[in-house]
């Protein structure tokens, strides 16, 4: 990466702040079709339950704190690979 | 169209065209279509029963009905919870 | 949207129209994927029996149909949106 | 490579590069992949058994041929199904 | 296709190019999710057992046949498609 | 950031942009962002039992540690694989 020139860096860091962004979107709507495959089973009604409420709430912690931690773990492994040249 | 508070900035010189804001627009409907392809995905399990008809039944309509409004309560309510954990996490710092 | 000045409006139209030819496809294609995932399971001949290809037919039906009536609900559901600010 | 039909227009100036054909060009080849992907998933989910040996049995190769084909049947079915829906929208109209 | 001009072909030559690269990564990141969902169930330990890699090892010389036997079947399907002008 | 062994080449003129460098990087953060994206799926399927609490439990949290080094060592299991079974491939013709 750092054999990119500043004006490629420049190009390259609007790229990668655009994905970003679409990361986020698609994390997002991957939470929302989880929690609501995981937590809504009730059609007899448009009302969402209580029951059902409560765990889109907590289906939603979780998956975030989920990530969250494999984040921190995939950061180290990243950082270990890069130290040992590829390996494990 | 601003589905998801995604706007535009304000426009620059009038015929200059700004990436940006064409992409932005671009990644808005992006997450609109997401979300469109999402909720045939997740109806489909939910509410289908099978194909002895090619129509739908009157209880799988109904229950797509619901379906689509249910998941549109699954994403505001998952909105705000990211939105208050994010604070949150702000506050923390 | 209408933040976008005459010429960028034009430029976005031809890019919603290439996304609205490839979401066309991915319709076609995950039709397709559904409909033989659940339709086919006779891999003993490579003719299809007359009950998978009736089920085709109902099961591509269905799908469009399945399709169109959330495409009307999703539609309705922007609308009250808009007209709410953001709130269901 | 015409595979669904999607030919590009006829060429303009020799050496001008017509974005919209490169474009439909792009289209013909992301759906070719798209549905080698599709045939890959779906007929491992029929035909593969399990790992027990490294190589295909010979029951697995002879339903991967038929769920190639019994796809290709599907994929031009599902096309004829959504051609004559199509015009009868059209004629309803 | 051969309606491009040469210029275009030039360009749509480097797409591909890209494409490809894409396709194999995608081919290899699928091969190593599916494997892992497929072979790894032990996570009392951080370390894989000797069963979990050979199935994995198993798993992946097999997609590759796999993938490779499914494209003659396409390419031979392709080529059919186009002699018979779209008819099976 | 050189995760996958793809590099950009040799930088040319110093103010230049070098489309293929950009596209190559591009390419290499998509390969982690999919590596990511799939660990998400795959550790929530093998390790999160339901949602009676919004914190993860200690075994879940436990699980998820290994499930993460477990998938990058079939990872680059499957990278050793497809080297050597490359190689034999190309010794065959």
């Amino acid at each position: 990466m750092d054999q990119l020139n500043p004006r490629e860096q420049q190009e390259f860091s609007q790229i990668v702040e655009r994905k970003q962004m679409k990361d986020f979107m698609r994390l997002y709507s991957s939470l929302v079709e989880r929690c609501f495959s995981d937590c809504v089973n009730d059609f007899t009604s448009e009302r969402m339950t209580s029951k059902e409420t409560d765990c889109v709430s907590k289906c939603s912690e979780k998956f975030l704190k989920h990530s969250e931690r494999i984040g921190q773990r995939f950061q180290e492994m990243n950082t270990k690979l890069m130290q040992n040249g590829g390996k494990l | 169209m601003s589905f998801l508070g995604l706007g535009g900035k304000p426009s620059g010189a009038a015929g200059a065209i700004s990436r940006s804001k064409i992409e932005s627009a671009e990644t808005e409907i992006d997450t609109v279509a997401d979300l469109f392809n999402r909720l045939i995905e997740s109806c489909h399990k939910k509410c289908i029963q099978g194909y002895q008809e090619g129509d739908l039944s009157k209880q799988e309509g109904l229950c797509l009905d619901r379906c689509v409004y249910k998941y549109f309560e699954v994403n505001a309510k998952v909105g705000e919870l990211m939105q208050s954990m994010g604070q949150q996490q702000f506050q923390n710092r």
